[in-house]
């Protein structure tokens, strides 16, 4: 609150700038170095986790992707960690997004990781692109996916020539739709994919947006979640528990949580200092009195 | 060699905004000053090719005419800086406030209704206990907090003034709720922005030789 | 729940002509002469005590419209910014006012000098004060970091419309030892205020800004018609949470009948066939 | 562009310029009368559009697009804000103007501090013109490393300063000293440790599945999210609304007071 003093102000300006730099100083340790903290992984991480692993082999995994550059720190993981995942399962995915940035990250992920685990684009999985989100663009692809897709965004090639899509036609094929986002859009698989067709959907917001999933969660519209980077560590967490490959990271999740955990133990931390030194400080004055 | 000099603008970049964290200085007013300028660039030219080119000069060049009326009245705004014609700037700004008002009788419903509906619910039934105790706490807390903005009694009743003061403390509990639910989203972005620092710059920023 | 509200229904007319009438009718009868009383409303109170710190240090004041457009939110602000203006002039002090929004800068620059002009000191208007800083919300926000910091302000006030940038605005003030009043509708920003603010004016209370801080009947009255109307809407929630509380009784727990009757009687209107269609 | 297209155009602003001129030579009183007028004329589109029910025509003649779901005026709402976006667009140059009046005078005067406005004129222009030729190959680079190397990190380093801000936030303010301030900091740390491993796992030993399930940590926050800030929110929420259209209304009719309502024109 605002000080009086000019004194105090300067007082209160230091002790910022020791937070600041203390605060800085750990999370830049924890993200050089792998340290082991406690770690749990919660029950959603887990739902999403299996519901992979539940995908048959005639049915398609939809990698649905909106995000932007604001929130690659919480969502590039995510989707690194669900792409590998897909690859090593041996999932058959297709990208796909509303508008062109998400798609496009998530193609590069996925090429740099089908390189490293010997995928193959068309077989393996497929980019389609972007379509602009009117309702009747999802309806239309429930009905008829190659329909709708018609091109995929690489080759430019008809969605029904390449291998990935064999057999695939309509909802009824996917397996398991996977919304890695940082807008609102995973109403629209709930309605008329989850709603009318019963196609599992998990999902991937960042963190801010999570506290809104739970209805959804609780209903058991979703499969699964990974809240924020703390849903790519569980998941990275599970991927390096069950596999034996060693996973790659752009932005190793594991780290990051590391650094956002160590961050939360300095707030509270500081909270606990605080009210200590609130409470000595009124001591003081009262026996002073 | 373009990747270059992006890794190592944006590393200078980002500390020269941190570098407010410890006192206001001039490599801090000068990112400040460029940050300024870009996003007015990066506005005039989002402004340009998403709105005037596509919604007006196209239009207009397209045969619709017309549309040069958006011009004299979007100029009608510029009159703030001749005294004697001001008030035409004020003629554009009354139309604006009018609809301003008039979006706000369905924005009430719209927003508002549907959330009022979804309190209709029971608090008592042989439904799942928990619920319905949830149920009960949320009417709780909606009449108390709406008690809570009443302005025109000085909370004088002894009924009123528990029912306020219960809303302030259910208040209390919802802003810590959100403050605790920020956190996180808040720490991740500095998280990725230090990973630059520590890890990208490194890796990308020097040329392997 | 999920109405379809596109177009009013009876009811949705019904209550907002109801709402409106009581609101109305406050106000009429406040200027007729029967001026009411309102509470105390801390927040507001320290407007004058932040502008007389300003006064007391010989350094500026820092307005902040947020992030809106002309909506009703932003001309609220304009409003709380008009009464600033005017105790600043009275006292000789400066305000600053950072805008995002073109369309504002001109209605801000018009009520800064008006308030001048007001307290006889049209002179002591600098247009420089009112600046056009950026319409992206973090280069704004960085601007007005820069600003604070600079002119090292003796008091904030943050009205309008914020988003993340609330904390940025309201740490930065701080941390010069500003004395800070914010308010705003966006409610998951106040507990940023809370925290780093002097004074926070939260919810139903931005809007009574206009009333306390003038005494104008007409504010006054519009006050209390607006406690009336959230009286009517409690009694609606009171009686229809009785009703689903009996309907819930009587039927076993089965709701998906009484939940239809709500949406339909939401969304009736002579010529719509059933809802829920 | 042909010739008859042009001559439109330029006697449509003709026609325009002459329309501010007649409206120049009205009396205060009626220029005031107008102002109320156009106001409300503006409020009751909007009103009407709501309030008439789907499917009403202009006395049979106007017929809506989709009679199920629009009245006559519905397709007008889409053309009306398109006015006002490009409307609204023209205005960009005031804050413009005002950018280059103080940027301007500052360089031209050479007073402390000139070569950040001149970084600011350079920056903007700069931008200004990667932006608009970004799809020329010449432009591109030009574009990337502004746009990638300065814009995007700028705006994500000032989001990020939010981190260290809200931890000095927390240490300051979530102190005992009253009950409002005890619950708040309750509210948080329930909710902050939930997001955590290290938090969870002070009730991971409780099973996930059953009434136990409840009490974990993240059950708690959950809880609190969505039963106790929900209704919270929703209830500050109705009092915001009523706010809202209590103004909404007295700026429809012109009952509002204050510095810029009422004046003499």
């Amino acid at each position: 609150m605002a000080s009086v003093t000019p004194a105090e102000i300067e007082r209160q300006r230091r002790q910022s700038r020791i937070i600041y730099g203390v605060l800085a100083a750990l999370m830049v340790l924890f993200l050089l170095f792998e340290m082991k903290l406690p770690f749990v992984v919660g029950p959603q991480a887990l739902g999403l986790y299996d519901a992979v692993g539940k995908v048959r082999d005639d049915q398609l995994v939809l990698l649905s992707v909106n995000w932007e550059a604001g929130t690659v720190g919480e969502s590039m993981p995510q989707t690194e960690a669900l792409i590998q995942h897909l690859f090593l399962a041996k999932k058959r995915f297709a990208i796909f997004g509303i508008d062109p940035i998400g798609p496009g990250f998530a193609q590069r992920i996925a090429e740099r990781q089908a390189e490293r685990l010997g995928k193959t684009y068309g077989v393996d999985w497929v980019n389609w692109g972007y379509k602009p989100g009117q309702l009747a663009m999802f309806l239309g692809l429930a009905r008829d996916i190659p329909g709708t897709i018609k091109q995929d965004s690489i080759r430019k090639a008809d969605l029904t020539t390449l291998p990935v899509m064999r057999g695939i036609k309509s909802a009824r094929d996917l397996g398991l739709i996977l919304e890695v986002t940082s807008t609102d859009s995973i109403e629209i698989w709930i309605q008329y994919f989850h709603g009318v067709y019963g196609t599992p959907v998990g999902y991937a917001p960042t963190a801010v947006m999570v506290p809104e999933a739970y209805p959804y969660l609780n209903a058991k519209q979703l499969v699964g979640m990974l809240a924020g980077i703390k849903g790519a560590a569980e998941y990275a967490d599970l991927l390096e528990r069950n596999w034996d490959v060693e996973m790659t990271w752009e932005y190793p999740p594991r780290r990051a949580m590391n650094a956002v955990a160590i961050a939360h133990v300095l707030i509270v931390l500081l909270i606990v200092l605080g009210n200590y030194q609130y409470f000595t400080r009124h001591r003081r004055r009262a026996e002073r009195t | 060699m373009k990747d270059l000099v992006i890794v190592w603008l944006a590393a200078i970049a980002t500390l020269a905004i941190y570098s407010i964290l410890y006192k206001e200085n001039p490599i801090y007013r000068f990112f400040e000053h460029v940050f300024i300028g870009l996003a007015t660039g990066y506005s005039i030219a989002r402004l340009w090719s998403d709105v005037l080119l596509p919604s007006w000069w196209q239009p207009m060049l397209g045969g619709q005419w017309y549309w040069i009326f958006a011009l004299v009245v979007g100029g009608m705004f510029y009159t703030i800086y001749l005294p004697r014609y001001a008030w035409m700037s004020r003629l554009v700004m009354t139309v604006l406030m009018g609809m301003a008002a008039g979006i706000a009788f369905k924005g009430f419903a719209t927003l508002y209704i549907p959330q009022l509906a979804a309190t209709f619910r029971p608090i008592f039934s042989p439904a799942p206990p928990y619920l319905l105790v949830n149920n009960l706490l949320i009417i709780i807390t909606v009449v108390a907090v709406m008690t809570y903005f009443f302005f025109s009694f000085e909370h004088k009743s002894r009924a009123v003034r528990g029912t306020a003061s219960l809303g302030r403390w259910l208040l209390m509990i919802a802003f810590g709720a959100i403050f605790g639910s920020t956190v996180m989203a808040r720490v991740a972005l500095l998280t990725y922005r230090l990973w630059f620092l520590v890890h990208d710059v490194p890796s990308r920023g020097i040329p392997h030789l | 729940m999920d109405l379809r509200l596109e177009h009013a229904s009876v009811a949705v007319l019904a209550l907002e002509l109801l709402l409106c009438g009581l609101i109305l009718g406050r106000i009429f009868a406040a200027r007729a002469g029967r001026v009411p009383f309102i509470r105390r409303i801390p927040g507001l109170a320290a407007i004058d005590e932040g502008v007389g710190r300003a006064t007391e240090m010989g350094r500026p004041i820092l307005f902040s419209l947020g992030l809106g457009g002309l909506d009703i939110v932003t001309l609220q602000a304009l409003a709380v910014l008009g009464h600033v203006a005017r105790v600043a002039a009275r006292y000789a002090s400066r305000v600053i006012v950072p805008v995002r929004d073109a369309v504002i800068f001109s209605v801000t620059e018009e009520v800064l000098r008006d308030a001048y002009t007001a307290e006889g000191k049209p002179e002591l208007f600098q247009p420089d004060d009112v600046r056009f800083l950026s319409d992206r919300q973090f280069a704004y926000a960085s601007g007005v970091m820069g600003i604070i910091n600079r002119e090292r302000t003796a008091s904030s006030f943050l009205f309008g419309t914020f988003y993340a940038e609330s904390l940025i605005l309201a740490e930065a003030g701080h941390q010069v030892g500003a004395l800070q009043v914010a308010g705003t509708p966006s409610t998951t920003q106040i507990p940023f205020f809370i925290a780093a603010c002097d004074y926070t004016i939260i919810g139903e209370e931005y809007y009574a800004a206009s009333a306390y801080l003038t005494q104008e009947p007409t504010f006054l009255g519009s006050l209390i018609g607006q406690d009336w109307s959230k009286i009517v809407l409690l009694s609606i929630l009171v009686v229809m949470v009785l009703a689903a509380t009996l309907w819930s009784l009587t039927h076993g727990g089965a709701m998906g009948d009484f939940e239809q009757g709500v949406k339909t009687f939401w969304e009736w209107f002579p010529g719509r066939a059933a809802a829920g269609q | 562009m042909n010739l008859v297209l042009l001559l439109k155009i330029l006697s449509g602003l003709a026609l325009g310029i002459g329309g501010l001129a007649l409206l120049q030579r009205l009396r205060s009183g009626e220029r005031r009368r107008l102002m109320v007028a156009l106001t409300f004329i503006a409020g009751l589109f909007f009103l009407l559009e709501f309030v008439l029910p789907p499917g009403t025509t202009f006395f049979g003649l106007v017929p809506p697009a989709d009679l199920t779901r629009d009245n006559f005026l519905s397709s007008w709402v889409e053309v009306i804000g398109n006015v006002v976006m490009v409307v609204g667009g023209f205005a960009f140059g005031l804050g413009l103007l005002n950018l280059a009046t103080i940027h301007g005078r500052t360089l031209f005067r050479a007073r402390a501090g000139w070569q950040n406005s001149l970084a600011f004129f350079v920056a903007m222009i700069a931008m200004t013109l990667a932006g608009l030729l970004k799809d020329h190959r010449a432009w591109v680079t030009v574009h990337d490393v502004l746009f990638q190397g300065l814009y995007q990190p700028l705006g994500a380093s000032v989001f990020s300063i939010l981190a260290f801000f809200i931890t000095t936030a927390a240490y300051r303010a979530f102190r005992v000293r009253s009950g409002e301030a005890t619950l708040m900091m309750i509210a948080a740390f329930i909710v902050m440790m939930a997001q955590v491993p290290i938090g969870m796992m002070m009730t991971n030993w409780l099973p996930t599945e059953g009434w136990a399930a409840s009490l974990r940590i993240e059950s708690i926050s959950n809880w609190v999210l969505t039963v106790l800030n929900m209704a919270a929110l929703r209830a500050v929420g109705f009092g915001i609304g009523v706010g809202w259209l209590a103004m909404s209304l007295r700026v429809w009719l012109s009952l509002e007071k204050g510095s810029y309502f009422g004046k003499e024109m």
